[in-house]
């Protein structure tokens, strides 16, 4: 209708909008809107380094030991890809999944021994629900940077985790919760006699990536959470409902940090309430280093899983490559740099003018 | 509930509505009501209140006092949900874009929310938003191409966004579109399209709300003005009814007169020499000359270059080849401070991103340029000489408080445009370019302004105004350079030239070429 | 002011060592109504936080502390103040504190280090490779603990130590993930001496998992009670430790000894299973160095003698 | 700017109720002027550390300084490295001391400068570059001392630095006021700190009023930097040994410690009194629960709800009971022409 009249005359809006995108195809452009491609980039350059150190490397082995290691830090990075896509970020998820993973053993052990596992992991989720909506609701209604909150949050979760509901270590986990640590879903023997498992446990970490990508891509609620990293103002003007955003947003954090927790317990097959907390920096650089800005509004779902990647790649190659102990930091330190400074060039190149 | 019984009905009502801020009374007791179909003009000026208004329909902000009745349906307060939900689209001032989205989801995303009453756990329905977007995009004469669709809204010019925001407006079904200040950054061509917009709109029955600084557009489309002033409506009726004065003296309780404001000339000293200023794909072999004294105007299409080409005077986005020279010395600008250092002022066009720090007080926005100039003994500030001249910028500029200290933030548009202006006479500048002066500025500020632009031409200041406010132009400048396709295609002068002879220029070429 | 305070501080509260510890703490306090006796610790393994407690105990004017360093040389500072206010400190696991009236060591670093490295020796068969962790290169004890064990390997040539002094920061899951690494760059590895209380439930970890119990030893600190299912399925050959609930007792006896006036002699009986006749040298500075007979090493057989 | 405003007010008001408190669950105890000395000495590392935070902070750009307890560790074990190898502290106190101090401090200045130069030049998020350069500072620390602590011993001036009193106060406590002074003096009365403000309020709009903004941020991260050593500098005099791992839980005590002072960690706004307060009010609370004898898990709990009491304070101006000025913006700024 509208076409009809205004098509055959000359346009310059349309101009400026087409031709500008022209201008910025290539590779360039490429990086700049997938910046995950550097990510792996860095990755496969990684791997080929250590390869050619050490080419023991190359086994089998190493892969599934990289998939099992990643599966807890891949959890919590899920979890904070979608609090920064919302513009947040969270420090407390490490002591949300220390917390919950503790008095879960605990109240298996003393109440329901037999409890099987699957209800582990719904009450873990529950609680881990639970704790992340009280962060959101406070990062809400108290309206300031969820990064203080969260400080808050994470002495008030460690602390009261330690002081009221114990410190004692549980060594014998209950029924399934120790079993379900060994159940292994392929395993093969290696030339000289040692068996090596995939554990059943490294399968949530797919399932919760590709259902975070669904809710992500796919969701209203996806689109909400990137809009109100981009703007929470706006998003809230446009008629979405920015505090169930915020709700659901740290309670969905909360509930990988909680499964976080109880594969954490499983896999290591005791309860120690001083774990975790203390890696959540880590975890957030793992995240940027997939892609998403701190600032919020951006990072993909396979960004952050390789940027996981990365960082558990990094952490498991260094006695492979013969870095002496005494070293190690420096090189892990310089890593971060590197990459960081690497990234963000390529980002800066490609980035429109305005 | 016929269509029939509907049409011609008031469907929204506001009743004696009052909004505080803190302590400002911004909305002292509105009452309103808007009939399907029509189109009203909201009009005052800066601060008198009408973005407030428009938030309060579209659920933006609760109101403190009063009442909204929409079909009857009396609400204290509407959320935007429910408001999107009556059928109550809004562009606002600011566009309200999400920047990080697509142009699609932008525009299309909204009507899938609405339908689900702002359940977000939903599913989206992609293909339909596709055919949505593809529809409202085009309306509004963009290209709609899927490059387009996929684009980043950050990453589009200003004049692009401001046609997704309208987009966005009609996407859905519609009873009441609200357009606040949707004309800013468009030029007339666009805004042409937008006028045909509107028609079509209350052709459907719809009613449109427009707000605008410009007046010739609300004569153009015609229907109802609502004047505001002070937070108050002071005057309702067909805008033919009102001539300019009369809308002037009604907003502003004063009389102010249309006039060209340029009576001096400027000297024969050459004060500023361009010449072959390029950058590519931006704007190519750029020179003119400025002279003491000299109001020079520059303009141009949003794709003509001639932002880029104000941005390289500043230093911002130096120019990639070329020279400049002042008072016949070569210099060279790579980055803002070159440019300050040289004498040249840049009043950016973005006042709010790109000017104000908007949390801090008067005096410190005031300063910002002259710190350097304030430090005394060790490096430290004289503060008190600071604040004198902070108090003095600020009567100059009359600022209509006199506590520099409160934060600009509590200023209202034009004030802050004042405060900005200020800050950069603070450095005495012999060059001043003014990007855009007057963009959002209501007609008693706008007045003001431009006082101030031929005072400091009188003093024998350069001055470059870029805008595309054509009887801005003309009203105050000796010279108009027309810019289109990166190259300077006409040289105008000022008091000679008519309206028209600036728009055949900055079309020229699109018309050849279209030919 | 009759009643005498003693007060231990740990290097951190809430961990199975120092729980032990406190059972100790408490059982002497019961011998010893008296007395104000209690056992405190800093909520993360941090020196700073362990100073500040530590000034925070002398500035309310504690007539004794009995502390375990986390980093004896960042206490000197405050000890030595205490001293100069009359305070009485006694320390454990920390040889070489110079502001100390006397240390209190279960038994012999270097035997101790030697002591685990034999009994590695001996399950590797005296040759193939082997690695050791530490807590942290900082770590002095853990440090003269693998070196005393490198020089006792010195004297069986087939053993080649590779990577050695990987840090676990006595963290399992960590270590198990080092432990892993290693296992996949020296396939053929034979042994692992560890340091921390947590890195034989890493290393012991892998092993299993790796379907190598009995046929990789595993020699290292730690204790029976968590160690029980790794002891057990033989992923673990053997752990040695000594009562940190003993230690805790010696400490504060010897604290109430010198809060009496009385001296701790050579061969004195402190009351205290495994410190019935101790050693007493001068210290690294002016104290004393008390050197017990408290090593304990168990494997499979005989952990069971000694659950906690 | 206000002088009292409600950060302050209640800064100030925590404290006194936190005296009054310690006084009476110590029978007084807790106010003896040793453990106002004791409590006195403790403040500055933390203080100091936090003061870098709100540089860090106010210069906007998502600032953040997680490298600052990284860098005074490894600028003690330099100093001190090199100190020991060519001086003796016992024989040469003087020479050994002020060696000490100088090459700490140029150490600082040089962790400080990458910190700046990473950040203001390749355009490193700061949070992820001063994670990295902690890694990296730590690590150097490692590699220089092979992971041990390095002994600095207790040569006279600098130990006096460390344990010294002057008026009854320790040294270290003045020197931290001294340094606070000075740097909440350049924040408000220099273009340097003005610049700090601004940029950080709007860094867009600081570029183009052609600030000299790279100056600016790396500045800003130097003088953190040197902060951080001059805390290596204390805590290498009180303990009378540095090494790398001390004090790793001052990571997020230093930044909550700033939030508390009300620092907006979006940059542009941040006092270095209150963050002066602050960190005496949790020094305070901590030596309180340690005079009760209460588990210092509890005490973190109380840090947890102390900090969030704080923001619900904030966030529903439970203030203006106390303070009604603030908020009295007078009506007549509202419109341009509205009186006329
Ligand atoms: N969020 C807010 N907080 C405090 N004061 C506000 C706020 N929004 C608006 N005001 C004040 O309310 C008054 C009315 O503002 P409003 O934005 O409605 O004016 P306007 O008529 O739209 O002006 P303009 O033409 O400049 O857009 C102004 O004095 C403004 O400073
Ligand atoms: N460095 C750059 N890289 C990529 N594209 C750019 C760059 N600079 C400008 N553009 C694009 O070039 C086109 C012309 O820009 P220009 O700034 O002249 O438009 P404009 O006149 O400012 O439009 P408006 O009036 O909306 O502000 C725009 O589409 C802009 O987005
Ligand atoms: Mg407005
Ligand atoms: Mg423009």
């Amino acid at each position: 209708m509208s076409s009809a009249g205004t098509s055959n005359k000359p346009a310059p809006g349309h101009v400026s909008a087409s031709g500008q995108l022209q201008q910025r195809r290539g590779l360039g452009d490429l990086i700049a809107k997938k910046p995950e491609l550097v990510t792996l980039g860095l990755l496969i350059a990684i791997c080929i380094a250590v390869a050619i150190a050490n080419p023991a490397f190359l086994q089998p082995s190493t892969l599934i030991d990289i998939g099992r290691a990643s599966v807890v830090t891949g959890l919590f990075a899920l979890g904070v890809f979608v609090i920064l896509a919302a513009g947040g970020i969270d420090v407390s998820f490490t002591a949300i999944a220390a917390l919950t993973m503790y008095s879960i053993t605990l109240l298996a052990i003393n109440h329901a021994p037999n409890m099987p596992i699957y209800v582990v992991f719904l009450i873990a989720v529950a609680g881990g629900i639970a704790l992340g909506v009280l962060n959101g609701f406070l990062v809400y209604t108290l309206r300031v940077p969820s990064l203080i909150v969260t400080i808050g949050t994470q002495y008030l979760f460690r602390g009261g985790l330690l002081a009221f509901v114990g410190t004692t270590w549980i060594m014998e986990l209950p029924g399934q919760m120790g079993t379900f640590g060994r159940i292994s879903l392929l395993e093969f023997e290696t030339a000289n006699g040692a068996t090596v498992s995939l554990p059943v446990y490294f399968l949530i970490l797919p399932a919760a990536a590709i259902l975070t990508w669904w809710i992500m891509r796919r969701t209203l609620m996806g689109r909400a959470i990137f809009s109100l990293g981009g703007s929470p103002d706006v998003t809230a003007r446009l008629g979405y409902n920015v505090k169930i955003v915020h709700l659901f947003v740290f309670g969905y954090a909360g509930a990988l940090a909680g499964l976080a927790g109880i594969v954490h317990v499983t896999a290591n097959r005791l309860a120690n309430p001083f774990d975790l907390v203390g890696t959540e920096i880590a975890v957030i650089a793992a995240v940027v280093l997939g892609g998403a800005r701190i600032t919020g509004g951006t990072g993909s779902v396979i960004g952050t899983m390789l940027g996981v990647l990365l960082v558990v790649v990094v952490d498991n190659v260094l006695v492979m490559v013969g870095i002496p102990s005494t070293w190690q930091r420096v090189f892990v330190g310089a890593f971060i740099l590197l990459a960081a400074a690497f990234f963000v060039t390529r980002q800066r190149k490609f980035k429109p003018a305005k | 509930m016929t269509q029939n019984t509907q049409k011609n009905r008031c469907f929204l009502e506001l009743r004696n509505i009052h909004k505080r801020f803190g302590g400002v009374h911004a909305l002292r007791g509105v009452d309103l009501s808007l009939e399907a179909g029509e189109v009203y003009h909201l009009l005052g000026e800066n601060g008198c209140g009408k973005s407030t208004v428009i938030k309060i329909m579209a659920g933006a902000h609760p109101p403190s006092e009063g009442q909204i009745v929409l079909d009857g349906e009396v609400f204290n307060e509407l959320t935007p949900i429910q408001s999107l939900d009556f059928g109550i689209e809004t562009v606002y001032q600011d566009l309200s874009l999400i920047p990080n989205l697509s142009v699609m989801e932008n525009v299309a995303l909204g009507e899938q929310l609405v339908e689900g009453h702002g359940r977000l756990l939903r599913r989206i329905d992609g293909a339909r938003m596709q055919q949505t977007a593809t529809k409202a995009l085009s309306q509004v004469d963009l290209d709609v191409t899927p490059e387009l669709m996929s684009t980043i809204v950050s990453e589009l010019p200003l004049a692009t966004r401001q046609l997704v925001a309208i987009a966005r407006a009609i996407a859905c079904e519609a009873r009441l579109v609200i357009m606040d200040e949707p004309t800013t950054s468009l030029t007339r061509r666009e805004v042409e399209n937008l006028i045909d917009v509107v028609s079509r709109l209350r052709s459907q029955n719809v009613a449109v709300l427009f707000v605008t600084h410009k007046l010739e557009e609300c004569y153009r489309i015609g229907g109802h003005a609502i004047v505001f002033r002070d937070g108050q409506c002071v005057a309702q009726g067909p805008i033919e009814s009102y001539s300019r004065a009369d809308l002037a003296e009604l907003m502003t309780g004063r009389q102010i007169s249309e006039k060209r404001y340029r009576e001096g000339s400027p000297s024969e000293d050459t004060l500023m020499s361009l010449s072959n200023f390029s950058m590519p794909g931006r704007f190519n072999d750029v020179g003119f000359d400025l002279r003491k004294g000299e109001v020079l105007g520059i303009t141009g299409l949003s794709d003509s270059g001639r932002n880029e080409l104000a941005l390289a005077i500043a230093g911002i986005r130096p120019a990639a080849s070329g020279t400049i020279s002042i008072n016949d010395k070569n210099i060279r600008i790579a980055t803002a401070s070159d440019s300050i250092d040289a004498g040249i002022a840049y009043v950016p066009e973005d006042r709010l991103s790109e000017g104000l720090f908007l949390s801090k007080s008067i005096y410190q926005n005031e300063v910002a340029l002259i710190l350097r100039k304030l430090a005394g003994f060790m490096g430290i500030l004289d503060m008190k000489k600071g604040k004198e001249i902070a108090r003095e910028i600020s009567a100059d500029m009359r600022l209509n408080t006199a506590d520099i200290e409160l934060p600009v933030s509590s200023l209202s548009g034009g004030n802050q445009q004042r405060v900005l202006i200020g800050r950069w006479l603070s450095i005495n500048p012999e060059i001043l370019v003014l990007h855009g002066p007057t963009v959002g500025v209501d007609v008693g500020s706008k007045d003001a302004i431009y006082q101030t632009i031929q005072k400091m031409a009188e003093d024998g200041m350069g001055l470059i105004i870029v805008s595309d406010d054509l009887p801005e132009l003309l009203q105050n400048c000796d010279r108009i350079l027309v810019m289109n396709a990166g190259e300077v295609v006409s040289d105008l002068n000022g008091a000679s030239a008519s309206e028209d002879d600036i728009y055949q220029a900055m079309l020229g070429s699109v018309q050849e070429g279209a030919a | 002011q009759d009643t005498k305070s003693i007060t231990t501080v740990v290097k951190i509260s809430g961990i199975p060592w120092f729980d032990r510890m406190e059972t100790g703490v408490t059982k002497f306090a019961e011998q010893n109504p008296e007395m104000d006796i209690r056992q405190v610790g800093p909520a993360t393994a941090d020196s700073a936080q362990q100073l500040q407690i530590v000034n925070d105990l002398v500035a309310t004017g504690v007539d004794a502390l009995a502390v375990v360093p986390m980093d004896p040389d960042i206490l000197e500072g405050i000890l030595g103040r205490a001293m100069d206010r009359g305070t009485i400190v006694v320390t454990h696991e920390a040889d070489n504190q110079t502001n100390t009236h006397a240390d209190i060591e279960a038994f012999d670093n270097s035997d101790y280090g030697a002591a685990l490295n034999e009994r590695l020796a001996q399950c590797m068969g005296e040759k193939g490779k082997w690695t050791t962790f530490v807590g942290s290169l900082g770590s002095r004890t853990h440090m003269q603990w693998v070196g005393a064990g490198e020089e006792n390997a010195k004297k069986y040539p087939g053993m080649e130590l590779v990577d050695p002094n990987n840090e676990s920061f006595d963290d399992a899951n960590g270590t198990y993930e080092k432990a892993k690494e290693i296992l996949r760059k020296h396939p053929d590895i034979k042994g692992f001496q560890t340091s921390a209380g947590n890195d034989v439930l890493g290393v012991g970890r892998a092993i299993e998992e790796a379907g190598l119990a009995g046929k990789v030893c595993l020699v290292g600190t730690g204790l029976p009670n968590p160690s029980t299912a790794y002891l057990e399925s033989g992923a673990i050959t053997a752990i040695g430790f000594w009562d940190p609930q003993k230690a805790g007792m010696a400490m504060n006896a010897v604290a109430k000894l010198m809060l009496e006036g009385k001296e701790v002699t050579d061969g004195m009986d402190l009351g205290v299973e495994g410190y019935e006749s101790v050693t007493v040298t001068p210290g690294a500075g002016k104290g004393l160095l008390i050197v017990g007979n408290g090593m304990v090493l168990v494997d499979k057989e005989t952990y069971k003698d000694y659950l906690f | 700017m206000r002088f009292f405003d409600g950060h302050l007010t209640v800064l100030i008001g925590l404290i006194i109720t936190l005296m009054t408190a310690g006084a009476i669950v110590s029978d007084g105890n807790y106010l003896s002027l040793f453990n106002l000395q004791s409590m006195a000495g403790q403040v500055p590392e933390i203080g100091l550390l936090a003061i870098g935070v709100l540089l860090a902070m106010c210069v906007g750009n998502g600032g953040i300084e997680l490298s600052g307890i990284a860098l005074a560790n490894l600028s003690g074990v330099v100093a001190a490295t090199i100190a020991v190898s060519f001086f003796s502290a016992s024989q040469d106190p003087e020479i050994f001391s002020l060696i000490f101090i100088v090459v700490a401090l140029a150490t600082g200045f040089l962790g400080g400068l990458l910190n700046g130069l990473l950040i203001a030049y390749l355009k490193i998020t700061a949070i992820l570059c001063t994670l990295g350069t902690q890694m990296l500072f730590i690590g150097l620390a490692v590699a220089i001392s092979d992971g041990r602590s390095v002994r600095v011993g207790a040569p006279g001036p600098l130990y006096e630095i460390g344990n010294g009193l002057l008026f009854e106060i320790p040294i270290s406590f003045l020197l931290f006021i001294g340094v606070a002074c000075i740097i909440g003096f350049v924040l408000r009365y220099t273009p340097f700190g003005m610049w700090l403000m601004l940029n950080g309020s709007n860094p867009k709009a600081a570029e183009y009023a052609g600030f000299p903004k790279n100056k600016v941020i790396i500045s800003t991260y130097t003088v953190s930097g040197i902060l951080s050593s001059l805390a290596g500098i204390i805590i290498a005099a009180r303990t009378i040994n540095v090494k790398w791992d001390y004090g790793t839980s001052y990571l997020l005590v230093a930044i909550l410690i700033a939030v508390m002072a009300g620092v907006k960690p979006e940059g542009g706004y941040g006092r270095v009194i209150c963050v002066v307060l602050s960190a005496i009010t949790l020094q305070m609370m901590s030596s309180m629960l340690n005079f009760m004898g209460l588990s210092n898990f509890i005490r973190d709990f109380a840090w947890g709800a102390l900090l969030l009491g704080f923001l619900a304070i904030g966030r529903f101006r439970l203030l203006d009971l106390i303070n009604l000025q603030k908020h009295a913006i007078s009506a007549s700024v509202r419109s341009p022409h509205a009186q006329k």
